[in-house]
C-alpha cells in the first residue's frame, strides 16, 4: 500500500492550486453576488483553465488531451473546488462527458468530436436526462412504469432522428456545444428499455437554449432549459443502441460519483481555512478564539471529517483507476453530501459564535453545499446504492 | 391546575391572522419575483394592513391602545406571521416588541404624551433599538465564568448641551432600522450607559438600509453625526441603561425570535407535505414511500416539539410565579427553547427542501428561501452558541 | 386558557414520591451490589412501600379505591420513579395503567367483585397483560399504507369446553409476568381475537421469567397448556379484543414509556451535572469548563423539550376535546413524543456518562446502567423506527 | 497511489480471518455474559492467537518477534476484532507495548525483557497511567497544577526506587507479567516535568493486584487495580530519564491511536454483517427485510461510515510505516469514536424495527463501541487533538 502521489501527478497538483489561487478565487465571490443566472458565468476563466489544461485534462493524450488518471482528477478538483466549487464543477462537467465519449462513441464520433473539443477553449461539454416532469422518475420502487419518467421523444426519420420536448436542469445547459441527451425512443416500455443516447450539437436545427434556472448555491455554474421542437439529429450521432441508453455506462459513471466527491473535499478544504483563519485573527476576552474550547470541538471535527472523506476519495480514485467496480464509488458521494454539509454548517457556526456576519463568503459555502443534498445525496440515491449492497 | 386550552380570544385572533396571511402575506412571500430578487422587498402595503389588524402594537397594553397581548398570544402570532413571510414577521415583532417595553415601561408620561400619538395612529410608525456594540468581545465561558476585568464602556457617547444630548458614534446592523420612526439608542455618558429616544428626523442622524439577503427582517446602520436630541428625551435615568431591559431574569424572557424560526419551519413542512401528497413514484404518491414518509415525520416532531418547549418557556415568561411555586422547574427556559429550536428548525427545513429534489435550491421556489431564513435565525442574535453557553453559565450557578 | 400551573394536589403527590425515592428507591438502585447483579432484582420490600403510596392503584378511579390520577399526573409520577429505578417505575406503571384499563373500563361489575377486592389489599397484586405475539408480521409502511392481505390469527387459542375456556399457546415477553397475580391474556376464538382473564394460579399456566438484563421491569413468557378458566373470565364480547385497548385515537394515548425513558435521563443529568460541580480539572471544576458546560447543556435541553412535549401529549390525552377547539394541532401527539423522546433520552445518558471517563463505563457505576436503561426504552415497544412509520401513516392520511 | 495489499499483508490478514473466525467468534459471546469480571478472561485463546504469532506480532524479527508493519497490524486487527473486539485488544495491547520497548527502552533491559515475553504464551504486556484521583488531569486547560494528576510516588533509595500508591483501570491489570510504570519524581513541579516511567514485573516485591473492574462492555479486556507498598523497583528498570517520563514516545503513540481505529472497523463490520443478515432473512410483509427503504437507508448509512473509516485508518496505517508524524493518527482515533458508536447503534435500529431482541449479540456491539468514548474520544482528547491542528 503507497498513498504517495507520483510526481506527474503532484505537477497536476500545484498547477491548479496555483490557478485556484491566483485566478479563480480573486472572481469568486463577485461571480456569486450577481443576480441574473446566466451572467455568473465567466468565458475568462474558462479560457484561461483551458489554455492550462484543465478543461480538456481527461482526454486521452492520443487524442490531444492530458489523459490525467483518477487519482489526479481527484487532487485538480480538490484544488480548484477550493476556491469555487461551481467553477471547478465547470470543468470537471467536461471530464465526465470526456470519459463517456472514450467509453461509448464510436471512432467516427470520435474523429468528429474530438478535435474539434480539444481545439477550443470555450468548447463545453453537457449532458441531459432530466425533465419537467422528473426524469428522475421511476428511481423508487414498487413499479417501473412505462408512463413514468423521461417524455422527450426521438423518432426515426430517414437518416435523421426528430426530437421533441423540454430538458431541465441541464447542467452547462447554456454553455455547452455539445450535449449527450437522453430520449425516450419507445414509449410503451419501462424506461430501462426504452431509451436511446445522442449526440446533441448546440447549434442542432430546432434545438434551443430556454431559461437558465436561479439557484441558491453553485450559482457560477449554468443549469438550463433546453427545447427541442422537431430537432433534427443525424443518425450518425446515435451513441450505442436504440433503446439501450440507460446500460451500463463505463468509467464515465464511475467518475460521475468521484468528481462530487473530491470537490466537495475542496469546499471543506475551504471551510476549514476560514475556520481557522478566524480563529487565528479573531480576539475575544483578550485572548484568539481558537484558545476556546468550543472552538477545538468544532474545527477538529471539520478537519477530522475533511480527512476521513479525502482518504476514502482517495481509495475510491484508486479503485477507479484500476478499473474496480465496486460499490465504493457511489458510497463515497452520499459520503461527501454529508461531510460537506456538516463542515460548512460547522464553519457557520464558528463564524457566528465569533459575532462575525453572515455573507462574508462562508455562506456561499454552506449554500453551494446544499447542491450535494439535491444532486447526490438524497434518499432515492442512498437507497438505489443500498440496494446493491444487501444483494 | 395544566390546561392547553387557547382562549376563545387566542383562536379567534389566530384565525384572524391565518386568513391575513393566507389572503395577503404568502401570495407576496411565495411569488418567483420576490423570491428572485437580489435584496429582499418589505411590502409596505401588507406591512399596513398587519398594523390594521393590531399586529404592530399587539403587545402594548390595552390602557394604551394596544392589544395587550401576553406573550404566549405574541408568540402564537409571530410563528404564524412569519408561516408567512418571515421579514414581516421580523419587523412587526420587533415594533410590537419595543412598544410594551417603551411605552408600557421605560418612558415618563410626558414622553408617552410625546410619542403614543404618533405612534398609534401612523400604520408606518416602527421602532427600533440601537443597543449592542456587536464587536463587544464577550467572551462567554472563555474566562471560565469569571468577570471581564472591567466594563467596556459603549463607544457612542451622548455629552449633555444645554438642554440638549449630542450623540455621537455609529450602530450597526439594527433590527427595523430602515422602517422606524424612533429609535431607542443606548449610549455612553459621564454617569454609565443610558439611553435615548431618537426620533429619525433627528439632525446628524443618518442610516444606511443593509442590502442583500443576510438578515431577516429590515436592517441598518446608523451613524450619529452629532446628534441634537432633546433633554427630555432621555429614556429612565442618566447611566441605567444596563438596567433597562434586566427587568426578567437572563433566559426568562419571551422566546419570539424561536417562535419566528418555528413559523419558518412550519412554512417548509406545508410545502412539503403538500408536495409529497401530490407527487407520484414509482407509481405511488411519495409520501407513501418509507423514505419520504419518515423523513417528515422527523420534520413534523421537530416543528411539534419546538412548539411545546416555545409556548412554555413563553407561558413562563407570562407568569413568574410558577418558578417559586415549583409548577416549573427553575430553569432559564427561554434559552432552553433557543438552544433545541435553532438547530432543528434548520435541519427541519433541509429535510422538507429535500423531497423537492432539484426545485428545493431554485430561487424562484419558496424552499431554497426557507433554508436560507432558518440559517439567518439560526445565527442571529448571539447565535446557537452563544446560547448554550450561557445555558451553561446557568447550570454552573454564575450569574453575570 | 393556557395554564401550567400543577395543582396542589399534583405537587404534593410528586414531593411525596420524591421524598420515596429519595430514601428508599434512589438508595438501592445505585447500590454497587445491585448496579453489578447480573440479573435484574425487584425491591420487593420497596415496591411494597410504593404500594402504600397508591402507586400501584395511581390510575384507578377514586370511586374504586384507586388515586384516580389523570394522564398528566401518572406521567410526573412516573418520571419521578423512573428518576429513581427504571424497573421499580416499569413494573408500576404497567399495573396501574391495567388497573384502570381492566376495573374502570373493562370488567363487568361481577368480574369485578371477584377481583377488585384482592386487587386493593394486597401491595403485591401486579397486573399483566399477554397481548401481541411478537412476530406478528406487520410490516409498516412496506406495503405503501394498503392493508395487508388478511388479519392474522393470533396463535394462542380459546376454545369453550363447558363452562370454561382452555386456552392454549404461548406469549413471550410480557411485561410483569413474574410478578402478576392476574393476567388479561389475548387469544383466538371461533369468534376472533377475544381477550381473558387469567389468575396466576389457573390451572395449565406456568411462566418463566426472563433474566438478563434485556428489558426493563420484569418481564417474562407464558405457556397455556389447556389452560382453565372460568367461562365468567371472558373480557368483554367474545371476539371483541382488538377494540377493548382502541379506545384512544392512535397516537394519542398516555406517553407512560417516554416519562420512563425522561426520568432514566434525568438521573443521568442529575448525576453528571453533580459530579461536574465537584470534580476539578485543571485547576476548575469541570463545569466551567466549556467543552463540559455546553455538553450538559446540550443534555439539559433535551430532557426539557422532552418533558414539554410528553405533558402536553398527556394532558392532550386526558382532554381529547382540545383537539376540536382546535387549541392543539390534530395530530398524534404521544408518537410525536416517542419518536422525539427516546432517541433524545438514549444520546442525552451517553453524554452524561461521558463527563465521568472511564468511570462511565464500570458496572457498580449507575452511569452504564442509565445508559443500558436508556437503549431498552429507545427499543421497547415497537421500537423509534416503528413509531416513525406510524406518523408517516399519519401523514399520509392512512388509518389503520 | 497503491492500495494494493503485498502477499505477506494478505496472509497475515487471511491467518487472522481464520482464527477469528474459527477460535474467537465461538467463544465471544459466552465470555462477555460471565458475570464475575476476573472470569471473563480465557487463557486458552490467548495461548492459542499466541502460537499463531498475533502476541508477539510487532516485535521485530531479530528479537524473535515477526516485525510486520503498521498496515498489517491494522488488517490483523480488523480481522480479530471483528470476531470480538475485547479480545483483538487483549492482542494489540502487546503490540502496543511492544513499539514502546523497542522506541524507548535501552538494549540492556531489551535483552531483559524481550525474550522472556516472546518465548511465553501467556507473557501480556500492560501499562500504568490512571489513578484514583485521575491521571488523566490536568488534561484541561488552563493551569498546569502541580498538584493535579499522577500521584505515585516513586523515590531512590541506593538502587532501587520505592514505589507507592495506587493504579487504577490498568489495561491487561490482572493478566500481564510486565508494566509500563508512570510515576511522580518530582511532586513540586507540573506533571510534564515531574514523572518517570519504570518497567515493572508482575513479580515485583510489594506490588500486587486489586479489583478487577467490572466493565459493561469490553467484558473480556482486564482492566485492574495494581497496589504498591513500598514496592522494589531495580534502578535499572528506568526507561529513558527521570522526570522525562511524558516526553515524546516514539511510534508507539502513534500506535496508541490507530489500534483502536482499526479495532473499530472491525467492530462495525460485524455490525453490519449482523445487519445484512437479518435484512436478508427476516420477512416481513411477506418480503424480506432488506427490501424496505428504511433498512436500505440505515444499511446503507453503515457501510458507507464503515468504509469511510477503514479508508482513513488505511492511509495513516501508511503514514505510520513512513514514520510519518501527522495529525491524522489522532484525528482517525477520534473519529473511529463517532463511527463505531454511529455503526453499532443503527445496528441496533434494524434490529429492532424487525421486533428481534436485544441481546443477541448486538448489544454487545453496542456495550463495546461505548468503550471509546471513554477512551479514545472525549472532549479533551479532541481538545488536545484539535489545539495542535490551530497552532
Amino acid at each position: 500500500m503507497d498513498f504517495s502521489l507520483n510526481e506527474e501527478q503532484r505537477a497536476w497538483q500545484a498547477k491548479a492550486r496555483k490557478f485556484a489561487e491566483e485566478e479563480i478565487r480573486p472572481i469568486s465571490l463577485a461571480r456569486d453576488r450577481i443576480a441574473l443566472p446566466r451572467e455568473t458565468f465567466d468565458w475568462e476563466i474558462i479560457k484561461k483553465g483551458s489554455k492550462l489544461g484543465f478543461r480538456t485534462a481527461v482526454v486521452a493524450k492520443e487524442w490531444g488531451g492530458h489523459g490525467i488518471d483518477f487519482v489526479t482528477q481527484v487532487l485538480v478538483m480538490e484544488e480548484l473546488a477550493k476556491a469555487d466549487s461551481a467553477i471547478a464543477k465547470t470543468f470537471s462537467q467536461c471530464w465526465k462527458w470526456s470519459h463517456l465519449i472514450a467509453a461509448v462513441c464510436n471512432e467516427e464520433q470520435k474523429r468528429r468530436f474530438v478535435p474539434p473539443f480539444v481545439a477550443d477553449d470555450t468548447y463545453l461539454l453537457g449532458s441531459g436526462t432530466t425533465e419537467p416532469s422528473g426524469g428522475s422518475d421511476n428511481r423508487m420502487p414498487p413499479e417501473d412504469d412505462p408512463k413514468a419518467g423521461l417524455r422527450i421523444r426521438a423518432e426515426r426519420r430517414g437518416d435523421e432522428w426528430i426530437l421533441n420536448g423540454d430538458k431541465v436542469f441541464i447542467a452547462n445547459g447554456s454553455v455547452a456545444k455539445l450535449f449527450f441527451l437522453q430520449t425516450r425512443t419507445d414509449p410503451n416500455v419501462p424506461l430501462s428499455r426504452g431509451t436511446t443516447r445522442f449526440l446533441v450539437p448546440s447549434d442542432t436545427p430546432g434545438f434551443r437554449v430556454g431559461k437558465v434556472f436561479n439557484k441558491s448555491g453553485w450559482r457560477f455554474y449554468q443549469n438550463a432549459e433546453l427545447i427541442f421542437e422537431d430537432a433534427r439529429v443525424p443518425h450518425a450521432n446515435l451513441v450505442g443502441e436504440v433503446n439501450r441508453g440507460r446500460s451500463s455506462e463505463g468509467p464515465g459513471s464511475l467518475f460521475n460519483d468521484l468528481e462530487l466527491a473530491a470537490n466537495a473535499v475542496g469546499v471543506c478544504e475551504a471551510a476549514c481555512e476560514a475556520a481557522l483563519h478566524l480563529g487565528q485573527t479573531r480576539f475575544e476576552g483578550g485572548r484568539p478564539v481558537k484558545d476556546q474550547q468550543i472552538f477545538e470541538l468544532k474545527f477538529g471535527r471539520m478537519r477530522m471529517l475533511t480527512e476521513a472523506l479525502r482518504s476514502y476519495v482517495l481509495r475510491v480514485a484508486w479503485e477507479c483507476d484500476r478499473r474496480m467496480r465496486s460499490p465504493h464509488a457511489a458510497l463515497v458521494t452520499i459520503y461527501s453530501c454529508e461531510v460537506i454539509e456538516a463542515v460548512t454548517d460547522l464553519a457557520m457556526d464558528i463564524h457566528d459564535g465569533a459575532g462575525a456576519a453572515v455573507g462574508e463568503g462562508v455562506d456561499k459555502l454552506v449554500r453551494d453545499s446544499f447542491i450535494w443534498r439535491h444532486l447526490a445525496g438524497d434518499s432515492v440515491i442512498r437507497m438505489r446504492v443500498a440496494k446493491r449492497l444487501a444483494e | 391546575m395544566v390546561d392547553l386550552h387557547l382562549s376563545a380570544e387566542q383562536l379567534e385572533f389566530r384565525d384572524g391572522v391565518r386568513d391575513f396571511v393566507a389572503q395577503e402575506l404568502k401570495p407576496f412571500a411565495v411569488s418567483p419575483q420576490h423570491l428572485e430578487a437580489a435584496e429582499r422587498r418589505l411590502p409596505m402595503e401588507i406591512l399596513d394592513k398587519a398594523s390594521d389588524l393590531g399586529l404592530r402594537t399587539l403587545a402594548l397594553s390595552e390602557e394604551l391602545g394596544g392589544a395587550g397581548a401576553s406573550n404566549l398570544t405574541f408568540c402564537i402570532l409571530a410563528e404564524e406571521l412569519a408561516a408567512g413571510d418571515a421579514d414581516v414577521a421580523t419587523v412587526l415583532t420587533e415594533t410590537a416588541r419595543l412598544g410594551q417595553l417603551l411605552f408600557d415601561r421605560l418612558m415618563t408620561p410626558a414622553q408617552r404624551d410625546r410619542f403614543l400619538p404618533q405612534f398609534l395612529s401612523d400604520p408606518r410608525f416602527h421602532l427600533a433599538a440601537a443597543q449592542s456594540e456587536s464587536e463587544a468581545a464577550l467572551g462567554l465561558g472563555i474566562n471560565y465564568h469569571r468577570p471581564l476585568p472591567a466594563e467596556v464602556p459603549l463607544r457612542t457617547t451622548a455629552r449633555r448641551s444645554g438642554g440638549e444630548w449630542v450623540i455621537n458614534g455609529e450602530k450597526k446592523a439594527v433590527a427595523n432600522a430602515p422602517v422606524a420612526k424612533l429609535f431607542a439608542v443606548w449610549a455612553q455618558t459621564p454617569e454609565g450607559a443610558s439611553a435615548f429616544l431618537v426620533p429619525r428626523e433627528a439632525s446628524g442622524l443618518s442610516l444606511s438600509a443593509r442590502a442583500g439577503n443576510s438578515h431577516l427582517g429590515a436592517c441598518g446602520d446608523l451613524v450619529f453625526a452629532d446628534c441634537r436630541v432633546p433633554a427630555a428625551n432621555l429614556l429612565g435615568l442618566e447611566g441605567s441603561a444596563p438596567h433597562l431591559c434586566a427587568a426578567e431574569k437572563a433566559g426568562r424572557g419571551n422566546p419570539l425570535r424561536q417562535a419566528i424560526a418555528l413559523g419558518i419551519g412550519r412554512a417548509a413542512y406545508e410545502a412539503a407535505l403538500d408536495y409529497a401528497r401530490l407527487r407520484v413514484q414509482g407509481g405511488r404518491r411519495i409520501i407513501e414511500h418509507q423514505a419520504i414518509g419518515t423523513k417528515l415525520a422527523d420534520v413534523l416532531v421537530r416543528l411539534e416539539v419546538a412548539r411545546a418547549a416555545i409556548w412554555q418557556a413563553a407561558w413562563a415568561s407570562d407568569h413568574a410565579e410558577a418558578f417559586a411555586d415549583r409548577s416549573l422547574a427553575d430553569l432559564p427556559l427561554a434559552t432552553i427553547a433557543e438552544v433545541y429550536t435553532g438547530p432543528a428548525i434548520y435541519a427541519a427545513a433541509k429535510d422538507a427542501a429535500e423531497c423537492f429534489g432539484a426545485m428545493g435550491v431554485m430561487k424562484d421556489m419558496p424552499l431554497q428561501k426557507y433554508v436560507h431564513d432558518a440559517l439567518l435565525s439560526l445565527h442571529s442574535g448571539g447565535g446557537n452558541g452563544e446560547a448554550k453557553l450561557r445555558l451553561a453559565e446557568a447550570l454552573a450557578g454564575y450569574v453575570r
